[in-house]
């Protein structure tokens, strides 16, 4: 008994940084989703000249957590025709694979659950490909019509695309040599560059397919709610309904961490060798503050005293925080300076992956939605073998590096134009293509024919 | 300690869900513990610090070849009964196969306890932690030495998947 | 109330334009002396004099049994058993391809009660023509689906709320009513305060709405 | 008759074989669906995600209007016909006034005209705006809804400054009007208007050169000339396959004839081609608001009619342009102070007519779009 407590007790005391991650992990990411959805309801109201939530706290700073109630003590319905077993199982399945393929992510040099996990980011991909069990199986076991519509769309949508995020991924292992999530981006800052700008058609090329593998506008088609209802989700409500939709959003910032740490540079900051560059240390800091001196400014015009204590606590929350980061910053204090990687890293990497997020939802603001065929045309006819193409690219262009000491930006615009020229003909290609399906499908439908002839 | 404990875990779920996926009525609910077994196998390749046998165990045969499996089973009519070929012999071939197999592993487990080192069930005795990465080796071994075994793999894969897509495409002019 | 208050009326009062089976006598000129009483004293209902009318009564003769102008709109009262081969050659060389209306009035006193009303419209000339059908209670005139689809849904219009059956209909069967609804409400004798209340008992769980 | 049985009680497994195999799967859409606007239900028969046919059920709004109207006066029944296409109540308005005037053959004067022509013009823009929101939202572009709304808020706060009204107006008194134009009502016509130039330009902008947009639209929802005539199609969705027709300029109608504006055509029939007329449309009908407001005539604002109206015997039939097609009345007299028979023509309900022909062979997904462009309101569809 107590050789069982101690090799548990030793297994705490090797791995407690890796715990205490996983479990920040559980706790803390439905909170950010929940948080993310707000953000996103803002910016959707921005772009849409009206002001979103403003109900719930100070700018409707609590509703996440209010929904979350909400959703909390609905009422759990299961409808009769349904498979219990599977419909209890899907949305818990879909929710474990986005938590865990968070495993792998790096949030800055810090925190991270599986440190040296050798596969690394290969392991997020994996693990996130179980989440398309989630959705067939909750649109099958739904026993309805638009659910099961949904979820096969779903799954068509996800293998489709995971093949494009795949081959977009394998660019960039190319240019690391590694997949490791440390090696890839200390890889980046031995390289001078982020693998953006070395392999630009492979960060594009991926971030195309993981809105899609995300299942965002536009290519929500799983979900559309005009045509589908809500899709596989149609039969789920409170609480199985929230864990789909935090899979979700969790499977966003797991896409845009993977993006971020591939092709943005991970948690280092802009120009990371650039010591005169230093500087830019002083954002976190000074972004904080900018949030601090706002919420006091907006504060005092809450119609309510709870809500402008609200907002001063969050201005005094963001104000501690500055503090911590001017502390452990550039200028900060001497014996603070180990905090500073870690603190600054995960800053730059949650400032990138927010923009990644940010950029997901302006498309889905901007955008209409695809057609079913439309999409898969998209993700076959033109995104996988632009991939494909792309790493050949890449690949050719690391040859002539190492083997003919070519410039190794020269060979890497070389390659990027030759690739983009494929596009270009692919896309010719896809035209046509597209216009004779459009005819043929006027040829077998009984549109165009004359009806006045009966 | 914790090894064995999650060694065992990993292993206890892999063989009640193969029961379970066998004993299944339901083609889907087998499909979710076949699933669930080869997680479960996964989980030991990882314990064994086989990360990349088991990152592809999950995203071929979970991730690729469950979905597809799930797919079809969607797909096809399960309460028809297809006309399966029936014969009076079945049942005795099944037990004859049956009771062949259960031998051949009782012989090899005898035989392994026999000899130790030389058997198949004793694996190389260096602690788990110990192991080197191996997805370079891996890597190694497949580009380098076995590089026309790997090529002619992929060929036979992509004759099958031409195949397949002549055969599944339909012809313009069919009815 | 209303079935009471108008019933009686209509025969007498209110039908000599829409004459029923026979070329009315009083559709042209003898204009009702209540329309003198309110407006112009130029007679609204005059008979039509025209082409078009010429034209028409030359090829179908008998089956024309009124042409009449009402308030400068052309109105052909036409013999139901001809109804198919007239609308035909109004739409193929008249060249009244649209239908823009089709539709029915009930005359309950009338010996022929119901008149189906298609209102015609002409892109080539710009003009408007109105066919009145009278239809005694139990006829089945021919369905005008063949000569403009869009009479699909208007004839199960009329056959839902008048209780017309229209003879070779591809689908004929209530539209705007359910399907297991008694009775067809612009009936003038059924009343608005009698509505089918055992179907909406049923299906509704309520009482009547009136 | 009944093709299309319903599937829904069928277990799980049988319904994903029917899904997929030799069977066709019927699938219900509506008449609780986000995107059949409103209670309209589709009874879609589905090859795959194919549709082979389908049939609508529609009647779900019925309120027996036209048999309402034998049972009320003249005037009694003018605020029914808002209740309609509650959308473009000024529209039904105006089709019933007239008439009812060509009924009792009277005229109203010049200045009403012109009064009506802008407040039916504006009537149509915030009907297109409406049909353009939504319309693109079933497409799945969430923005232009926000932005068409803001329009057609400035829209809704002219008529409620000029009748108290939003929605159902009852703007219009047969004869003429009832009120006297407020004293902004031309700036206010005028700012909108001015404002209303660059803000078609932004719903352009996002909808029109996307090529997302585009494919969901192009060559989806065809209908040729021949078949919008044959079906009896009318509006923007004939103007949409080429045919240059619109009610006020074929046969002008309040103060129509005294202004210029264009009609725009389309050259396909598609839903793009939908999309861009009722665009231009929009744009047209400001023109139009933009002349009419440079000379209202002064004058009185309502013939005189009497306070009990009894039309001399005989029948009538009228029709105006509606934002959604051809919009008819059909008024039988006898002589009373009730209208013997009152027979509305509505676009809507014969334009719906068209979907079966347009939906054949599209996938799901172009069912929500071209009920979309078809600009249907159930109230009217319904009546």
């Amino acid at each position: 008994m107590s050789a069982t407590l101690h090799s548990i007790l030793t297994f705490v005391q090797t791995w407690w940084v890796e715990l205490l991650c996983a479990v920040l992990i559980v706790l803390v990411v439905p909170l950010i989703a929940g948080y993310i959805v707000l953000v996103e309801r803002k910016v959707m109201a921005d772009m849409q000249a009206r002001l979103g939530p403003m109900r719930v706290g100070p700018h409707g700073l609590l509703q996440p957590i209010a929904d979350a109630l909400k959703l909390l003590i609905k009422e759990d319905l299961i409808p009769d025709a349904a498979d219990q077993f599977i419909f209890w199982l899907a949305p818990v399945l879909s929710m474990t694979a986005a938590l865990t393929s968070m495993g792998a992510v790096a949030f800055g040099p810090w925190f991270q659950v599986a440190r040296d996990i050798n596969i690394g980011l290969l392991f997020v991909v994996g693990v996130s490909a179980l989440g398309p069990f989630g959705i067939v199986l909750g649109g099958w076991a739904s026993n309805n019509h638009y659910s099961i519509i949904g979820a096969l769309r779903s799954t068509a949508q996800l293998i489709s695309y995971e093949t494009t995020a795949g081959f977009a991924l394998v660019s960039g292992f190319l240019l690391a040599g590694t997949l490791n999530v440390r090696s890839i981006v200390e890889t980046q800052r031995a390289d001078h560059a982020w693998y953006i700008f070395l392999a630009p058609v492979g960060f594009f090329t991926y971030l195309i397919a993981s809105i899609a593998e995300t299942n965002r506008a536009p290519f929500d088609l799983p979900e559309a709610e005009s045509e589908l209802v809500a899709g596989y989700m149609t039969e789920y409500s409170g609480f199985r309904w929230s864990l789909y939709f935090l899979a979700e959003y969790a499977n966003m910032i797991v896409v845009a961490s993977v993006g971020t740490t591939l092709f943005l540079g991970g948690w280092l900051r802009p120009f990371p060798n650039v010591h005169w560059l230093g500087w830019l240390d002083a954002a976190p800091t000074l972004l904080l503050v900018a949030v601090a001196a706002y919420c006091v400014f907006r504060a005092g015009k809450q119609p309510a005293r709870v809500q402008s204590l609200l907002m001063w606590a969050v201005a005094f929350a963001c104000f501690v925080v500055a503090i911590i980061f001017a502390l452990t910053g550039p200028f900060g204090h001497p014996r603070l300076r180990f905090m500073h990687d870690g603190l600054y890293g995960a800053f730059w990497f949650l400032l990138k992956v927010s923009a990644y997020i940010y950029l997901f939802m302006w498309l889905r603001f901007t955008l209409p939605r695809f057609r079913f065929d439309q999409l898969m045309r998209l993700g076959w006819h033109i995104l996988i073998p632009l991939a494909l193409v792309n790493v050949v690219g890449v690949g050719v262009a690391l040859a002539l590096t190492s083997e003919f000491g070519l410039n190794r930006w020269l060979a890497m615009v070389f390659t990027t134009l030759a690739t983009l020229g494929i596009a270009m003909l692919l896309l010719r290609w896809n035209d046509k293509y597209s216009a004779a399906a459009s005819a043929a499908l006027l040829a077998d439908s009984p549109i165009v024919e004359d009806s006045r002839a009966g | 300690m914790l090894d064995s404990v999650i060694f065992y875990f990993f292993a206890g779920t892999a063989v009640v869900s193969a029961a379970l996926m066998v004993t299944r009525r339901n083609a889907i609910h087998s499909a979710v513990f076949l699933i669930a077994t080869l997680l479960a196998t996964a989980g030991i390749f990882l314990q064994l610090r086989a990360e990349f046998l088991f990152i592809s165990q999950i995203i071929l045969y979970v991730g690729g070849i469950m979905v597809l499996f799930i797919f079809v089973i969607m797909l096809v009519r399960l309460d028809v009964p297809l006309p399966q070929i029936r014969s009076r012999m079945q049942k005795w071939i099944a037990l004859f196969v049956a009771l062949a197999v259960g031998v051949e592993a009782g012989v090899v487990i005898f035989l392994a306890r026999k000899v130790p080192g030389q058997g198949l069930l004793i694996p190389n005795p260096a602690p788990a932690e110990k192991l080197p990465p191996n997805t370079e080796e891996l890597a190694k071994g497949l580009f380098g030495s076995y590089l026309l075994p790997f090529e002619i793999a992929s060929i036979l894969l992509l004759v099958a998947m031409v195949g397949a897509v002549v055969m599944a495409k339909k012809r313009a002019d069919a009815p | 109330m209303a079935d009471e208050s108008k019933a009686p009326q209509s025969p007498e009062s209110s039908q000599p334009d829409v004459a029923g089976s026979i070329p009315s006598p009083s559709a042209a000129g003898a204009s009702p002396s209540s329309a003198a009483k309110t407006a112009a004293p130029a007679p609204l209902q005059i008979p039509l004099g025209n082409e078009l009318s010429r034209r028409y009564r030359e090829r179908f003769g008998a089956a024309i049994l009124n042409a009449f102008e009402d308030r400068k709109q052309s109105v052909l009262i036409l013999d139901a058993e001809h109804l198919l081969e007239i609308a035909r050659y109004s739409r193929d060389e008249e060249k009244f391809d649209l239908l823009e209306d089709y539709t029915a009035v009930d005359w309950p006193r009338r010996e022929k009660r119901f008149d189906l009303v298609a209102q015609l419209y002409s892109f080539t000339h710009n003009t408007h023509l109105r066919l009145k059908i009278p239809l005694g209670v139990d006829a089945q005139p021919a369905t005008l689906v063949p000569i403009w689809p869009a009479a699909n849904w208007l004839e199960r219009e009329i056959f839902d709320l008048f209780g017309i059956a229209f003879r070779g209909h591809p689908n004929l069967k209530r539209i705007l009513l359910p399907d297991e609804w008694q009775g067809h409400p612009l009936r003038k004798d059924y009343d608005i305060l009698q509505q089918d209340t055992a179907w909406v008992r049923e299906n509704l769980g309520i009482e009547s709405g009136q | 008759m009944n093709i299309l049985a319903d599937t829904v009680h069928e277990n799980a497994a049988q319904k994903i074989g029917t899904l997929f195999g030799a069977d066709e799967l019927v699938i219900n859409m509506g008449p609780q669906h986000p995107s059949t606007h409103g209670v309209l239900r589709v009874k879609l028969k589905l090859d795959g995600e194919r549709v082979v046919g389908s049939e609508c059920v529609i009647g779900y709004l019925h309120r027996g209007v036209e048999k309402i109207a034998e049972n009320r006066t003249y005037q009694q029944f003018a605020p029914y016909v808002d209740r309609m296409d509650y959308v473009s109540a000024v529209s039904n308005g105006l089709g019933y006034c007239e008439a009812v005037e060509k009924l009792l053959v009277v005229e109203a004067p010049p200045r009403a005209r012109v009064i009506r022509t802008i407040l039916t013009e504006l009537q149509r823009i915030a009907s297109h705006l409406l049909w353009l929101g939504t319309h693109a939202l079933d497409i799945g572009a969430l923005t232009p809804l926000f932005y068409c709304m803001r329009e057609r808020e400035e829209i809704l706060k002219i008529f409620e400054k000029y009748c108290g009204a939003r929605l159902t107006t009852h703007a219009f008194r047969i004869g003429g009007l009832q009120y006297e134009a407020y004293d902004t009502l031309e700036k206010d016509v005028e700012r909108f208007c001015e404002d209303f130039e660059g803000r078609i330009q932004e719903y352009s902008d996002l909808l029109t050169g996307s090529s997302i947009w585009i494919g969901r639209t192009r060559n989806v929802g065809l209908l040729n000339s021949a078949d919008c005539i044959a079906l009896g199609a009318s509006g923007p969705v004939l103007r949409a396959s080429g045919v240059k027709w619109d009610l006020r300029k074929a046969l002008p109608y309040a103060a129509y004839d005294q202004y210029k504006f264009e009609i725009p055509v389309g050259t396909r029939g598609d839903t793009y081609d939908r999309y861009m007329v009722r665009l231009e449309e929009m744009r047209q009908s400001r023109l139009i608001c933009l002349q009419a407001i440079e000379n209202i005539p002064a004058g009185p604002i309502t013939a005189r009619v009497g306070k009990v109206l009894k039309p001399p015997v005989g029948e009538v039939y009228h029709a105006i342009e509606g934002p959604k097609g051809i919009l008819g009345y059909y008024i039988v007299s006898d002589g009373s102070t009730q209208p013997y028979r009152i027979r509305i023509r509505p676009p809507s309900f014969i334009n719906l007519q068209a979907l079966d022909k347009m939906i054949r062979g599209h996938l799901v997904t172009d069912v929500v779009a071209i009920i979309g462009t078809l600009d249907i309101v159930l109230g009217e569809v319904d009546r």
